[in-house]
């Protein structure tokens, strides 16, 4: 295996471009170690990007949102205070990916990347609106985090694409945002269920929302229809209801080692009320 | 013995000093399996069968044979033939002959000069297999028409006409079955399935074997036993046995699951095929969960028979259990310890052990006593609740005791089940009020514990110091409690004794530290060996003052004449009796070798609070109690470690820990992300009650605490869930996706 | 397959060793610097016995590859103790008997040091959090979280 | 003599009796004993089993006397975790 240390991102593909075997790309590296040590996956060539300036950077962006560097961590995005306070539910899908220990490494574009429904990060970039920069040979391109999974384990990428940054949409006024997820114990455990919710407050009145589900469908889901169920509600009994209702019949799930198909439909529901109501709470909190 | 009236005061018995390892494992030094390399060592890697059943058609290594670097290949050829009974089964679960049995089974192993070149010539060795049907399920494989996976390896007891995958069969019980249940109020009868779990040990198997052409070898392994190992390791590979020396190392866990060879003779035959060069083999956590002792799984039948007000008169087992591809599932001791807590006028017990394409299963802490206590303490407790009784009370009611028939048969001696109950019912979190969704359960639970073969040496330094060589690996502490009973009966500090686990070159054969033995067994051992010592001193003495050596007594580390008549000599003390022992006829000792009587059994009693999520099923623990005879505690803390990690791995045996096969055959949970053992934000404080009822057949009154806690949550959990849901869970593991199914189900689960 | 020179500052020593790219630092750690205090319980994450400290920040060792060491700093459980002089919570752990067989002691020893040196009064909630990716099979994490705690507030008292 | 209670299953060797009288003054005599009246029982009893002697059990042991009025259980060999 080789291994390469590129100080731009152009270099970057430019060295996949020309590698003609396996190739990966090094972030955190808490899924390539994995599926190297298991035999699953041994690159001929892997490329750390952790060398590239920037990538350790959280910036805000003009417009007020934020440009998050490929190699932040999740300890990092955790200790950033105005991220975690735009964002919350963004940060905390992020810290519930593994232990302490890989909060201490793994990175938001690492667990995009990896491509499992079941990624706890993506769930809250999809419903905040977060886009990633896709750099290839042919230059760089905006895509909606939404976009990139295509299936379990796979990605829209193309050999020698890698993403360069990822941002989030500026929070704009009386937002809240919020994931949670449901595991057998309480941590160190893949979603069974994950959910989050972005929403945005007229009064007590919801007048924006996205929801995302994730580990019910081959990639993680946009639900519209459940966002639709709150939209121009104040989040009461009916509204919640309408909305288990709404996550329950856009979930597709499986049955696995993990869950069956009929737990996860029912769990969809019950998280997508959770963690609406946390939204509608921090985006009250917000207006404050 | 020295002190066998209990009320004795002690200096050091029931102490909390600190462990003579301590500084080693906090600072990192401590040297465990994997942490050895010596001069010339080659690494090893082991190829695994990826199916359930395979006929292997053919092994080719030549790519890796051509790799440079690597030094030998061995498969099931390099092996030798002609053996029977368990040591073929150690050989066969080893290495794969023609037949792979299960997902995991080794068929090839390779050595060579790194490890990263021994698993990249692994990945080259290329093995054609023929599929065979295969059978996981132990209700699946006890079928008539099942696929069978050994034919002729039923031994005596199996008769005629039985299914092919039953290999061994157990029935006893005694009294009148009919007229005990006929006395009943309520008989009630159930079936409880529990999955297999695994010890979960954090080290993973590891050892450095080295074998010459002349037959002569050394082995450093972490193990329970390395007198074990090497009456394997020789059997398995035709080794006179005392060629091989084998030395243990610090040991990261066992619970039962490092007392049989699994990769250890392989690096030996990979060691004499590359010349004698030594070869470090170290199973990854996959190796480890895939081909090393899981426990069995079962399928339990249980009917007990109660009058209105909660005698228990009559009740039956009868238990299935497959322990993988090979005889050995604990079914026998499940039987033995599913009534053992009760006083019944009628029990009968019938179990069949059942073979399954699974990895031949080893002991795992109490073998068989959870999944008996599962099935038994459920039931009772759904008697109590359909009868409206209170679930300690009957347990009191019907305890065990003194002079108690015991449902496997013997008669009880001093027990201390009923002291367990009083205690819990006397603890403050048996009068926490509950709140919603919240449930709290009762369970006892049984184990025999166990003495073994124990050879102990000790010998006293020049300086009056003391060192006691011993055979039994320290896993929990067991060099302080050691240290102290042997300081304790020697009258000297505990930190002028030190106890080392020596290699089997230095004594007689010892058993591993199982069966709760090595602060009952060994314990023992050394204080004979001590007083032995101890005699030696007094006659050194005597001679000095030239008077009977029996009119000499030894107090408080120092030979004293026994009494006014004796003569009248200040105490000579442990030091300058050892100061002159060259000139006084040399090394003092004292040593043992044998099978120490006096074994006293434990039970426990838990009480487990938890909430159950209505809404997606999941348990949370609230409140842990454990309340368990331990005869007496020589190290409180070390005792209650041992109640603490029994009760969470048992909290784990019923939550969310089991293997999960596929379809294939093939174990999708080889990983510590998908095996999911507890971790600390799952659990509360672990409170406990060290109950004492000393145990007369040990000098300290000692009993084995080690393997009982793991049986009680099992029953006490799916009894708290039972309270709190209403539902009764009859299926290990209790995971959110069960409890939810049953809560949704809103009848009996 | 050529190594890779590596130089990087081990318990506050600068040390030099040849990497294959493939090898996790942990790895690296035993096999070729002989700390072999770090231990390897999964290799995959999800057993927290490897822990380290990689510039300044708790990691698994076994998820960092040697060759990402270079020019970095790294502090393992052989450099906690100041001489002779054992941390607090070294002390502890002894004291509470919070350990049994101590292979995990080294990686939860690690992990506590993080949290401490982060957040100097935890509650018992969050010490058991953050250590949820320590497992310890033998102890019930009982007598961890204790000697945690009392660790935490003898080095409040002492500061 | 000492009465020496087998499990239920061995009746198969031994006529039906669960309860044989054997002339012994130790566990290895009881056993040769034993398998001397009942041979059917030699493999069982070579395969490794426990005794309970006055409610202690235990594994090896030949040499542990036994008298008239000693209680005497043969068992399934027992081993620990």
């Amino acid at each position: 295996m080789h291994y390469h240390t590129p100080a731009t991102f152009e270099d970057a593909v430019k060295i996949a471009a020309a590698c003609g075997g396996v190739t990966r790309f090094l972030a955190g590296g808490t899924d390539v170690l994995v599926q190297m040590r298991a035999g699953a996956v041994i690159p001929d060539d892997l490329i750390d990007l952790k060398h590239i300036p920037g990538v350790r950077d959280i910036t805000r962006t003009p417009e007020g949102g934020w440009r998050i560097g490929i190699a932040v961590a999740g300890a990092e995005l955790g200790a950033h205070d105005a991220l975690c306070r735009d964002w919350p539910g963004v940060v905390e899908g992020m810290e519930l990916v593994g232990s302490t220990q890989v909060q201490g490494r793994a990175t938001l574009v690492g667990n995009l990347c990896n491509g499992s429904p079941a990624a706890d990060s993506v769930p809250g970039l999809v419903a905040a609106g977060a886009t990633v920069t896709v750099t290839g040979v042919n230059g760089s391109r905006e895509v909606p985090v939404a976009e990139i999974p295509a299936g379990p384990g796979r990605t829209v990428l193309q050999p020698g694409e890698v993403i360069s940054a990822i941002s989030l949409p500026p929070r704009g006024e009386n937002g809240g945002d919020a994931y949670l997820r449901f595991i057998p114990r309480t941590e160190m455990d893949i979603a069974v269920v994950g959910c989050a919710v972005n929403l945005r407050l007229d009064g007590d009145t919801i007048s924006e929302a996205r929801v995302a589900l994730g580990a019910v469908a081959p990639t993680v889901i946009t639900v519209q229809a459940a966002a639709d169920a709150i939209i121009g509600t104040t989040l009461d009994d009916a509204a919640l209801e309408a909305l288990a209702d709404a996550a329950r019949a856009a979930a597709t799930p499986i049955s696995d080692k993990r869950g069956t198909a009929e737990f996860r439909t029912h769990v969809s529901g019950v998280m997508a009320q959770r963690v609406a109501r946390l939204a509608y709470t921090r985006a009250k909190g917000a207006g404050k | 013995m020295a002190k066998d009236e209990f009320n004795t005061e002690f200096k050091l018995v029931g102490t909390r000093p600190n462990r003579p390892d301590g500084l080693d494992k906090v600072t990192g030094r401590a040297r465990y399996g994997a942490d050895m390399t010596m001069p010339g060592m080659l690494w090893g890697a082991v190829v695994r069968s990826p199916h359930a059943h395979a006929r292997i058609k053919k092994i080719d290594a030549s790519k890796a044979l051509a790799l440079e670097g690597v030094k030998a290949v061995v498969t099931r050829a390099d092996f030798p033939t002609g053996l029977t009974g368990e040591d073929w089964n150690l050989q066969e679960n080893s290495m794969a002959g023609d037949v792979a049995l299960y997902d995991g089974h080794a068929v090839a192993a390779v050595a060579a000069t790194s490890a990263l070149l021994a698993q990249d010539a692994a990945a080259l060795i290329e093995v054609e297999y023929e599929l065979l049907p295969h059978v996981i399920d132990v209700d699946d494989a006890i079928k008539p028409d099942a696929p069978a996976i050994r034919p002729g390896s039923a031994d005596h007891s199996v008769p005629e006409g039985f299914p092919p995958n039953v290999v061994r069969y157990i029935d006893y019980g005694h009294g009148d079955l009919d007229a005990g249940f006929a006395a009943a109020d309520l008989v009630m009868e159930k079936t409880y399935l529990t999955e297999a779990t695994h010890q979960g040990y954090i080290e993973p198997q590891a050892c450095v074997g080295q074998l010459g052409a002349d037959g002569k070898g050394e082995m450093w392994v972490c193990t329970q036993g390395h007198w074990f190992i090497r009456q394997m390791c020789s059997a398995v590979l035709g080794l006179e046995v005392a060629q091989l020396r084998v030395t243990a190392s610090e040991i990261g866990g066992g619970f039962g699951g490092k007392t049989m060879v699994f990769m250890e003779p392989l690096s030996l035959a990979l060691s004499k095929k590359a010349g004698g060069r030594p070869v470090k083999l170290v199973m990854n956590r996959a190796e480890v969960l895939r081909a090393t002792g899981p426990t069995a799984s079962a399928s339990m039948d249980v009917k007990i028979g109660m009058t209105k007000d909660g005698k228990m008169t009559a009740g039956k087992a009868v238990f299935r259990m497959q322990g993988g591809a090979f005889p050995g599932a604990p079914v026998d001791s499940a039987l033995d310890c599913a009534f053992a807590n009760y006083d019944m006028p009628a029990v009968y017990h019938e179990g069949f052990d059942v073979l399954a394409n699974r990895p031949k299963a080893a002991a795992y802490r109490a073998p068989g006593s959870p999944m008996a206590a599962f099935a038994v303490e459920s039931l009772v407790d759904e008697m109590c609740r359909e009868l409206g009784l209170d679930p300690v009370e009957v347990r009191l009611k019907n305890a065990a005791r003194e002079g108690t028939k015991a449902s496997y048969g013997p008669t009880y001696n001093k027990i201390g089940l009923v002291e367990t109950l009083e205690a819990v019912k006397a603890h403050p979190n048996y009068a926490v009020p509950l709140g919603p969704n919240q449930g709290r359960g009762v369970a006892s639970g049984f184990w025999f514990n166990y003495n073994g073969d124990t050879a102990v040496s000790m010998a006293i330094a020049e300086d009056g110091t003391a060192q006691v060589s011993v055979g039994t690996p320290d896993i929990g502490g067991s060099r302080a409690s050691l240290a102290m009973m042997v300081g304790e009966t020697l009258g000297v500090p505990y930190e002028h004794v030190r106890v080392n686990v020596v290699e089997t070159g230095a004594l007689g054969i010892n058993e591993p530290t199982h069966g709760s033995r090595a602060t009952f067994a060994t314990g023992k051992a050394a204080v004979i060996a001590t007083e032995q010592a101890i005699a030696e001193m007094c006659r050194r003495a005597a001679v000095e003052w030239d008077i009977d050596p029996d009119a000499v007594e030894w107090i408080d580390g120092a030979a004293q004449p026994a009494g006014p008549n004796a003569g009248k000599f200040p105490p000579m003390k442990i030091g300058e009796i050892a100061g002159k022992m060259s000139t006084t006829g040399g090394p003092i000792a004292g040593h043992y070798e044998g099978f120490p009587d006096g074994v006293g059994v434990s039970f426990g009693t838990h009480v487990v609070d938890v909430e159950v999520d209505p809404e997606t099923g999941h348990t949370k623990i609230l409140r842990y109690l454990v309340a368990q005879d331990a005869g007496r505690a020589i190290h409180p803390a070390y005792v209650e470690g041992q109640f603490q990690g029994g009760a969470v791995q048992g909290i784990g045996w019923a939550l969310n820990e089991e293997y999960v096969y596929g379809e294939d055959g093939r174990l999708q949970n080889a990983t510590f992300l998908d095996y999911r053992v507890p971790v600390a934000s799952d659990l509360p404080k672990i409170d406990t009650v060290i109950v004492e009822v000393p145990n007369p057949g040990h000098p300290y009154g000692v009993r084995g605490v080690g393997e009982t806690g793991i049986a009680p949550p099992l029953p006490a959990i799916a009894n708290a869930v039972a309270a709190a849901t209403g539902q009764r869970l009859r299926h290990l593991p209790m995971t959110p996706v069960k409890v939810l199914a049953a809560i949704q189900a809103g009848q009996d689960g | 397959m050529s190594k890779i020179h590596v130089t990087t500052t081990v318990n506050g020593d600068t040390v030099e060793f040849l990497a294959d790219p493939r090898e996790t630092l942990l790895d690296c750690l035993r096999d070729r610097l002989g700390l072999t205090g770090s231990k390897e319980g999964c290799g995959t994450g999800d057993c927290g016995a490897c822990s380290v400290m990689l510039d300044g920040r708790l990691v698994s060792s076994c998820l960092v590859l040697g060759v990402e060491a270079e020019g970095k700093t790294v502090d393992t459980i052989e450099g906690m103790a100041r001489g002779d002089d054992l941390h607090p919570l070294q002390r502890k752990f002894i004291e509470h008997a919070a350990l049994q067989c101590g292979f995990c002691t080294p990686g939860i020893l690690v992990a506590a040091k993080a949290l401490l040196d982060q957040n100097p009064d935890p509650s018992e909630s969050e010490v058991r959090y953050w250590l949820a990716g320590n497992l310890c099979r033998c102890t019930g994490y009982d007598k961890i979280v204790n000697a945690v705690m009392d660790a935490a507030a003898e080095m409040r008292g002492a500061a | 003599m000492v009465e020496i209670n087998l499990w239920s299953g061995l009746r198969r060797f031994t006529d039906g009796e669960l309860v044989v009288e054997v002339e012994a003054d130790t566990i290895g005599k009881a056993l040769d004993a034993l398998i001397e009246k009942y041979p059917g029982l030699a493999p069982v009893i070579e395969a490794g089993i426990s005794v309970a002697v006055d409610g202690e059990i235990t594994t090896a042991g030949r040499n542990i006397p036994v008298r008239p009025d000693s209680e005497v259980y043969l068992m399934r060999r027992l081993k620990g975790g």
